[in-house]
């Protein structure tokens, strides 16, 4: 007899755990506001990015297009990669001095890891991490970047 | 047991091996030939009862190898550091340990793999992680393949 | 019986028959009413696999927290018609090494087995294509025809993935057969009857599963696991076990055959389900209680159709319900669970509506 | 392929290859399973698919550097990887970083911990047929993804950790994120025994399925929750305390039956520790720097220095040889994937081919973590 009522008290069981567990699907089928995924490109406005995102390496420039990099390539050596370039030139300063200046600050985005090690090594602070995610190009050759723009030069007094 | 009782019982039982201390380890250096008999006293003798092996590392010293073994005992809770010099670059072989730790099966098959070290008696040594014809031993300080590696600066 | 005459579809076949069979002969007229309801059927299937693909995909998708398909027409309806065309398109590979022959027959059996079955289905009164007086035993027989399918399926695919899942498949259906047809055969003891039509009007006073107590309710819960079984839905969908065997028997299937198998998995959903709520919840006849003449009435203002859509939606939908909530079944366990308690619970069962309905202790 | 040929024609068993592209073996992973019906004869695991050979590059890696590689092993568990980098590399420096930062690194690591293991839940039940699981899995886990993002800028290879402290200090609202995080996670938590622990199907498939005795554990160095749901007491949390654990009280789970849904429990219990542990601490993180400041070219002393954490998979350690260069002449990372899936025949043997699914997902297996 025991046998039996363990037999039926199995299924019981069984059966109870069942519904226990469609209660919890029930519930979230009933209640739509649960719902927590969103539609990406519509919620682009009201999408908030948090501000330490590293999306991409951006060098910041001021209004009259002065940035802070000095071409010290202390990033470049820094990268775990190699997906930053420092390609500098050598101009001669009014007191006659041959002094080395950044000409291009080639940054390959294909390559970085986003690991900010580049950022941290900076002495001047002339690089950050921006918070722009949405790369996708046709071209690869789009993702090799030039991150101090043309024209620009070093901010006075970075240097010392 | 404590780390200088153990060290007193090590040198007691293995008099010819070489001893060093960092920090974390005590560690006993002896040579391949001997490996087999070392790790079988140290698993079995009572005094030390280290059946877990969890870290086997293989070194290229440029000269010799050295494999790195990772004791501890779950019993007696005290931890060292068996290393097994392969003095022969050219024919580097050492017996395998897989029969007293079976983990070390596969991570002979790497090590076997990565610098050329043959373990004899293993059960089945073949390439673990690379392709079946990849040729060389990429960990190896002087493996160069200008392929794959990209040299930075 | 008081079905308002205006849902009444025999009116209207009738009048249909009798309109074409004043224009042609007797076999002509027989012909052209079969291409007709074949039409019927098939413009009825499609619309039956599309809207029941994108119902799953919604009614999933909620109970995931998820918004589900959102961007092929306005919530995504037109979803399941582009998946659709996206299949069409799709090259059919075949592996090297398969029967091209049975390969290619496989989806076309499997199809026409689920076509078969809608044939004897009352959609309301005097809208059903044939009306057998044997319709029960016929639909269940014809609705496992299926599985043959599946068994040349994973034959022929030559793949050992697909072997594993038609085999798994042959075993399931087989042992779960027994315990559909014991949980139908319940209620035909109360019946009498094994015509589907005769099965609906015996409820016109009340619902099978409400009329037959306890044991109604205990066939309805086997019914509906069996039925589960038999479609190789979740948690019994161990012919396709994508977690274990890939896809189980169309992994090899692409394009149209695909779409194939897939649509036959639906509509015997909505097969399994059709027999369901005409068995136990009186297919298109309305919700009456007792002696409630005002509800009565405004229920049978409900034209006979909706009813029976909403019954088998409502089972349907239970079915979905189970698929998004369970852990699969391995495939011993499936086994023990019809063996060692389906079967043996029907067979207690059968026993005791017999019991019940001698002592004419049913309503 | 090179498996020792068996003659099949005799026997009744067959070859099938589980993988590379199998929905459940989660990554790259190759199983060739021997069957007899769908009887286990033997499992032989082919791995390598993901290799990068991670132990390479660290050779040529500045200290910095390698901790952005170590993301790249569990990238589940990626804050522990770089944990015990930055352990080690702080040990052979003689650092002692400040309070702030160990009591940070902890509870970032439990943080991480849940975020792994309800991921590790979602995917086990998806394994076993129920989808849905895997999506309420993934909810609690992006949340706790949030919470790194924000206060690291990365969602999964954060590499938070530098040798000395952190990369950032942590954001203003982090207390009210982690509060909000848990609040929220302690109503849900008992929904997930509801949907699967106490679901008949699923104790039926798990229990007394792909036992595990201690000895075997012990032997395969099988570490972290599925060792412990053996029997074998190896949390390094408890066994050799880092950062702030010494700090907190927690219970090291062990179960004794060894079967599937021993390690499966095993996981769901260290949830609520974890939940614990984080409670205690994140009202007390100390004031302080969130950063020792170190040298730009690091170079550890000539010797060699092994740190071990336990990570969401098991004792992740790692093995520096220093030969007092900008560069380590030697690193290995002790994957606990790779020893767990060491264990995968023993276990699986005279299993069918669900319970394997089973038990693969319950040894939770990371397949960059086994490859590196």
């Amino acid at each position: 007899m025991n046998e039996v009522t363990e037999y039926f008290s199995d299924i019981f069981k069984g059966v109870r755990s069942l519904l226990k567990g469609m209660s919890v699907t029930g519930y979230y089928f009933l209640h739509p506001k649960e719902i927590i995924t969103q539609q990406y490109p519509e919620n682009r406005d009201v999408l908030k990015v948090p501000e330490r995102f590293r999306g991409e390496l951006v060098m910041p420039h001021t209004a009259d297009n002065q940035h802070r990099c000095t071409g010290c390539s202390a990033c470049q050596l820094a990268c775990p990669n190699g997906s930053i370039i420092i390609v500098s030139d050598r101009i001669e300063t009014p007191e006659g001095k041959k002094k080395k200046i950044i000409d291009k600050h080639v940054y390959n985005l294909a390559m970085c890891t986003f690991c900010n090690l580049c950022v941290r090594a900076c002495p001047t602070d002339a690089i950050v991490m921006s918070n722009d995610f949405e790369h996708a190009t046709y071209d690869r050759g789009d993702l090799i970047k030039i991150l101090n723009q043309p024209g620009s030069k070093v901010l006075e007094g970075i240097e010392e | 047991m404590d780390r200088e009782a153990l060290k007193n019982k090590l040198t007691e039982v293995f008099p010819d091996a070489s001893y060093s201390e960092n920090k974390q380890f005590i560690i006993l250096t002896t040579t391949s030939d001997k490996i087999t008999g070392v790790a079988e006293t140290l698993k079995n003798n009572t005094d030390f009862r280290f059946d877990y092996l969890f870290c086997i590392t293989g070194e290229d010293w440029l000269n010799y190898f050295i494999i790195t073994y990772h004791l501890r005992s779950t019993h007696l809770g005290h931890e060292l550091v068996l290393k097994a010099k392969i003095e022969n670059r050219e024919k580097p072989e050492i017996e395998t340990l897989s029969h007293l730790y079976p983990t070390a099966e596969l991570n002979e098959r790497e090590i076997f793999e990565m610098y050329g070290i043959h373990f004899l008696h293993h059960p089945d040594l073949r390439k673990l992680l690379l392709p079946d014809e990849w040729e060389g031993f990429p960990m190896r300080k002087d493996y160069y393949d200008p392929l794959h590696i990209v040299e930075l600066e | 019986m008081k079905i308002l005459s205006i849902y009444d579809f025999s009116n209207l076949t009738q009048a249909i028959h009798t309109w074409l069979s004043g224009k042609m002969s007797v076999v002509s007229t027989q012909v052209v009413e079969m291409i007709l309801v074949g039409t019927v059927f098939l413009l009825f299937f499609a619309v039956l696999g599309l809207v029941l693909v994108y119902a799953e995909r919604k009614v999933c998708a909620i109970i995931q927290v998820r918004l589900g398909p959102m961007r092929v027409g306005k919530w995504g309806t037109a979803q399941t018609l582009a998946d659709f065309i996206k299949l069409v398109f799709k090259e059919p590979l075949i592996t090297r090494d398969a029967d091209k022959f049975l390969f290619n027959l496989a989806p076309f059996i499997i199809i026409i087995a689920s076509f078969m079955a809608v044939a004897v289905m009352p959609f309301a009164k005097g809208l059903q294509a044939m009306d057998f007086d044997i319709g029960l035993f016929y639909i269940s027989a014809v609705s496992s025809i299926g599985v043959t399918s599946i068994l040349i399926a994973g034959w022929a695919s030559n793949s050992k993935y697909s072997l594993i899942g038609a085999i798994r498949s042959g075993a399931q259906i087989l042992s779960y057969e027994l315990s559909a047809g014991l949980s139908l055969l319940t209620i035909v003891i109360l019946t009498g009857s094994l015509q589907l039509s005769e099965i609906v009007e015996s409820q016109a006073d009340g619902w099978w599963i409400w009329k037959g107590h306890v044991s109604s309710i205990i066939a309805f819960v086997i019914f509906i696991i069996a039925g589960t079984a038999e479609t190789n839905r979740g948690p019994f969908d161990m012919a396709e076990a994508e977690s274990e065997l890939t896809a189980g028997f169309h992994t090899e299937y692409s394009g149209i055959k695909f779409a194939f198998f897939f649509l036959a998995e639906y509509v015997n959903m909505f097969i399994i389900a059709a027999i369901g709520a005409t068995v136990f919840f009186g297919g298109w006849m309305p919700l009456h209680v007792g002696n409630f003449e005002a509800f009565n009435n405004i229920m049978d203002y409900i034209p006979s159709v909706v009813w029976f859509f909403m019954k088998v939606s409502a089972i349907i939908f239970l079915m979905m319900w189970f698929r998004w909530t369970f852990p699969r079944l391995r495939i011993d366990q499936l086994l023990t669970l019809e063996w060692k308690y389906l079967l043996p619970l029907s067979l207690m069962n059968i026993l005791l509506m017999a019991f019940l309905s001698l002592m004419g202790w049913h309503f | 392929m090179t498996t020792a040929a068996i003659d099949t024609s005799e026997t009744k068993e067959y070859f099938i290859n589980m993988g590379p592209q199998h929905p459940s073996t989660h990554g790259v992973l190759r199983l060739l399973l021997t069957l007899e019906g769908e009887i286990i004869k033997n499992v032989e695991p082919h791995i390598g698919y993901v290799h990068r050979a991670i132990e390479k590059m660290c050779e040529k890696s500045s200290f910095q550097q390698i901790i952005h590689l170590t993301d790249r092993l569990d990238y589940l568990s990626c804050h522990m990887n770089n944990e015990a980098v930055c352990l080690a590399v702080e040990q052979g420096l003689e650092m002692e970083v400040p309070e702030r930062v160990k009591v940070i690194r902890t509870i970032i690591d439990e943080l991480n911990r849940i975020s792994s293991h309800t991921l590790w839940w979602g995917v086990m039940g998806m394994d076993m047929g129920a989808i849905t699981s895997f999506l309420y899995g993934f909810r609690e886990h992006e949340m706790i993804t949030e919470i790194f993002e924000e206060t690291c800028g990365a969602r999964l290879t954060m590499s938070y950790n530098v040798p000395g402290g952190l990369m950032f200090d942590i954001p203003p609202h982090f207390q009210k994120m982690v509060k909000d995080f848990l609040v929220h996670f302690k109503k849900k938590l008992p929904e997930y025994d509801t949907l699967l622990s106490n679901n008949i199907i699923f104790t039926e498939r798990t229990k007394g399925i792909g036992y595990l005795s201690k000895e075997n554990a012990i032997a395969f160095g099988v570490t972290g929750p599925s060792a412990r749901a053996s029997g074998f007491a190896c949390d390094v949390r408890k066994l050799k305390p880092y950062s702030a654990y010494h700090k907190v009280n927690f219970k090291e789970i062990i179960f004794t039956e060894g079967d599937c849904f021993a390690r499966y429990k095993a996981r769901i219990d260290e949830m609520w520790e974890s939940v614990s542990i984080i409670e205690q601490l994140i009202d007390n993180i100390p004031e302080g720097d969130y950063f020792v400041k170190t040298k730009a070219v690091i170079k550890l002393p000539v010797g060699e220095y092994y740190q071990s954490v336990e990570s969401a998979r098991g004792e992740f350690g790692v093995y520096i040889v220093s030969d007092n260069k900008k560069n380590p002449y030697r690193v290995k990372f002790r994957s606990p994937g790779f020893a767990n899936l060491s264990a995968l025949n023993k276990i699986a043997q005279g299993c069918k081919i669900a319970d394997l699914v089973a038990i693969m997902s319950t040894l939770d297996l990371v397949i960059p973590d086994i490859d590196r």
